[in-house]
């Protein structure tokens, strides 16, 4: 168990706890694609993450951050469609924003997480209240660095980010998508849960349960 | 869901394998990297073709590589968009050493990975690459509040058109700006009766109740902008046509193209057909050249799509070249 | 039913128009007998090419008139095959002193109608009309308690093999026995994963569970020989090729022919093909030339037939001279 | 109301009963066809008689030997399929047997019907027990017959095909296929009525309703 820091293994184990939970969770993210987009939001995750574990599954020497970049590597490698990209981008600038610190503290975590949704915004170029992933990751970054600059520690800020990214996904169910492919539907995309925003979601919460 | 395939995770894999058997005179297929290379690539002095984008679309991309028309296809998923790495192999071997042009649908994935791939082919090794984005759809506002409109039908015409052009020697710049011109000049709009099934989801998209039609509808199984009740053929046919001219530019001849969707038989189509061109008669507009079959599919969907493009006589000229693909063939 | 058509009734007569529309380079319809010519037909001195059925299998017959193919096509309606009227004015239409060869699928209706009007051909014009009867369809029992076997696959290939034979100049009697020779070296089985429906009729012919499949389908949507469980492309493609394989007179390399009923995507058939290609590989069969695609239709009917044909050096070359028609096209 | 005798009057009478009786049953043709066939007979025997009404309509002073052959020609060249040139061929047929008699008597439609029968059996070459038309048809003649040779009139005979065509239409659920399109499903056709065996009872039936 991690106090306050995160080292290479527990970030296997929440890959791990990831790769499982993606693959659980993937015909409801399906079935969430299939409503306002095109039905592969779940099957592309769980090849994409899948193929992340095979991947750094032996890495336990390498740094943190390495780790990551791999894992974002892979991802881009093997996802595909919008999701990979961003998703891969935001595991490579998590990594590089790492760089070679051994073990994490909850700092250099708010950091990396920074990084990486910084990242997934250059890709994407999603604004808030666009239905997208993004409108997860960014509250959630803001309740990190919240609880964090209010005392808290590791644990209680990624507790805070999943949960704040959990309101993030559940409030994109009435918005209107202005980015990827729900926009096509226009009005219609209301009512419907964005897709990437769930995975988002769901990724933090694996990294609230396994890291903090 | 009921289809002709082993495992749903080894559909684009097994047809590729399929696909190299029987064109084995025209392709050579990278397995590993999942592309589809016209069999003598790269040629020397030509600039390369590179296309791609998610797989159940057939014959597009893959049917098109051939001599007039794509050097290489990248296959992703059944409509994922392929991951960079694809995207370089796919622009590494069809260098020739004039450039390679990347012919991308207007997709947030698409875009995004071959974006990746450029920006990687470039760092790694040099070749000059373009890209065209296509974007015909009408059915999709093209404003800040959308991902802009999607690229459809107009693909199968662009890669014949700037195919031939590769084929005739012209250069990048050349290449280049006529797939811009061509993506300017024709729009499309499709319609759906029935929805297609994603073999890993195993289950249709979405559900359409027998009475009704997606109007609007992408190649994607993603619903469309309205749902609206059957009607006849002419009806259906105006409800694509009329949006298309309303937005299409200039004036003078057009190639008609009516397009399948997958699972709308042959005959429907040339009743389609007939009603655009009735159509197309009445509003004025010469019908130059005509294409009616499936082309750039959706799976099983049933439906069909129109794509009209205004085309100057340079355009119909490089229509009519020699094309020898799977997909498309005339002149050989 | 949904359809992309207008009244039900008015099906053959409103494809037949989109059909001249789009072919008006290379087709003349006559409206009133539905009849779909080659433009420039009657050719003086070369043997004219009539075939012709039910509507509802496009691109066959229709699709397939042209240089190197069919002079004339006889479109009856949906499923039903055409009466003598048509197959008389066909058959006048093409005659340019060389004699009619009428290509009739092995179907009742089919046999009955041809002959009729070759009786009443050649009782009002003593054109020489031969026919030849296609039977091809393995899933039937040859017996005397069946109508015989069907005419399917076999049928495009017949039409593109002999016709390229008329177009060389062949006389009667060679491009009859050609024909024959076609037909006695080729065998297909059929199989349905949906029911298609007959416009008409407004609903599917028959209803087949989620989990199995029609083996020995024909063309027509009428049920097979038995219903099977739904099983991976590997199995089903042996189920087809095995019978095949089992019938086919003589040795040596064969065409083979992965052919969609309709609604079935053209991923899903080249993974079919694949298949087929490992199975003869493993029997030892060379596959000299292959075709994979939807050619002989059962409107939208999802599932896929295979025809294996052994042809000789001759059938292979004239499979290879060009042919140019809406359904098939090269070397022109 | 004929007496004994059949006119050109009474024949179109027939053939306009006959033709909507085939438009009202046209469904359930069609769907007995879908069951051991290709679901079209309905809807071919309805295109096909409304044709011959239409050819014939105008006929009032024509002989019923010339009505019946307009009758045949129009069957031939509007129905397609197997039922077109084998009810084509029956009418061609009874209408030559007919020749250029105004009025038939009930031997003379007796040896009208046999000359169709005949020709139904020259084009298809069927045999009893193969399930097909010819299998209310051969029934028919027989009980016709046999009703005039026991001193019935038209109208009894006439009554009696009937019945015996629904017999013999009955008769055919349970029979294995030899001929037509319903042969190719081998033991699998049994339990369906045979469509072709359906509409001649009809026919027959509308024949005892409006000539007897
Ligand atoms: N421009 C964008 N910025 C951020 N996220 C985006 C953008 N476009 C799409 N997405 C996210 O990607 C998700 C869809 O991913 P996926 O289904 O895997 O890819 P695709 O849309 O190519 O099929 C959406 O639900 C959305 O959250
Ligand atoms: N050889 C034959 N002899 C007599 N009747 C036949 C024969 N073949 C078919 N039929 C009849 O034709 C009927 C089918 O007619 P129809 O559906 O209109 O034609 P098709 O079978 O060409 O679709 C069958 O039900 C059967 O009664
Ligand atoms: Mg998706
Ligand atoms: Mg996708
Ligand atoms: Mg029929
Ligand atoms: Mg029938």
């Amino acid at each position: 168990m991690p106090h306050g820091t995160i080292t290479t293994d527990d970030l296997l184990g929440w890959l791990r706890a990831l790769a499982d939970a993606v693959h659980e969770q993937a015909g409801h993210l399906t079935e969430l694609d299939a409503a306002i987009g095109d039905a592969d939001h779940g099957s592309n995750l769980d090849r994409g993450f899948k193929a992340a574990v095979a991947a750094v599954g032996e890495m336990t020497d390498t740094p943190p951050g390495k780790v990551l970049g791999k894992v974002g590597m892979t991802l881009v490698g093997s996802i595909g469609g919008a999701s990979g990209p961003l998703y891969g981008t935001f595991f490579l600038r998590c990594g590089t924003s790492l760089g070679e610190t051994p073990e994490v503290d909850a700092a250099g975590w708010g950091a990396a997480l920074r990084a990486g949704v910084e990242g997934v915004l250059a890709r994407g170029k999603a604004e808030r209240g666009d239905k997208t992933m993004y409108d997860a990751w960014a509250p959630a970054l803001e309740a990190y660095d919240a609880d964090l600059a209010g005392g808290g520690d590791l644990s209680s800020a990624l507790a805070a980010a999943a949960a704040a990214a959990a309101q993030g996904r559940d409030a994109t169910v009435e918005l209107v998508a202005r980015k990827g492919r729900a926009s096509y539907l226009g009005e219609r995309s209301a009512g419907h849960a964005d897709p990437g925003a769930t995975s988002t979601a769901l990724l933090l919460q694996c990294a609230a349960d396994t890291l903090g | 869901m009921k289809k002709l395939i082993n495992d749903p995770a080894d559909v684009v894999a097994d047809a590729l394998k399929g696909m190299e058997a029987a064109h084995a005179d025209l392709l050579r297929v990278s397995h590993e990297d999942r592309v589809i290379f016209r069999k003598d690539a790269p040629r020397q002095g030509k600039v390369g073709l590179v296309s791609g984008g998610g797989s159940g679309h057939e014959p597009l991309h893959g049917g098109f590589v051939g001599l007039g028309m794509l050097d290489a296809a990248c296959a992703g998923e059944v409509f994922t968009s392929p991951v960079p790495d694809q995207i370089m192999a796919a622009t590494r071997g069809v260098d020739g050493g004039a450039g390679v042009l990347h012919i991308v649908k207007n997709y947030t994935g698409d875009v995004m990975n071959f974006e990746m791939a450029a920006e990687m082919a470039a760092a790694e090794s040099g070749t000059e690459v373009r890209a065209v984005v296509i974007d015909d759809d009408v059915a999709v506002q093209d404003s800040l509040y959308t991902a802009g409109r999607r690229g459809v039908g107009l693909t199968v015409l662009l890669e014949k058109i700037v195919g031939a052009a590769a084929e005739a020697g012209q250069s990048l710049d050349e290449v280049e700006s006529l797939a811009k011109r061509v993506n300017e000049q024709g729009r499309s709009m499709g319609l759906a009766l029935t929805s297609c099934t994603v073999p890993a989801a195993g289950k249709p998209t979405f559900d359409l109740p027998d009475d009704e039609v997606e109007i609007g509808v992408g190649i994607h199984g993603e619903p469309g902008r309205s749902r609206e009740p059957m009607a006849p053929a002419s009806e259906l046919a105006a409800r694509l046509v009329e949006p298309v001219l309303e937005d299409l530019p200039g004036d003078g001849p057009v190639i008609a193209f009516v397009n399948g969707m997958g699972g709308t038989p042959l005959i429907e189509l040339y009743i389609v057909y007939r009603e655009v061109a009735r159509i197309l008669e009445g509003a004025g507009v010469t019908i130059a050249r005509s294409l009616v079959g499936n082309y750039i599919t959706s799976l099983e969907m049933a439906g069909c799509s129109v794509t009209l493009l205004r085309a100057d006589e340079a355009m119909l000229g490089l229509w009519d070249a020699p094309v020898h693909t799977p997909g498309l063939r005339w002149g050989r």
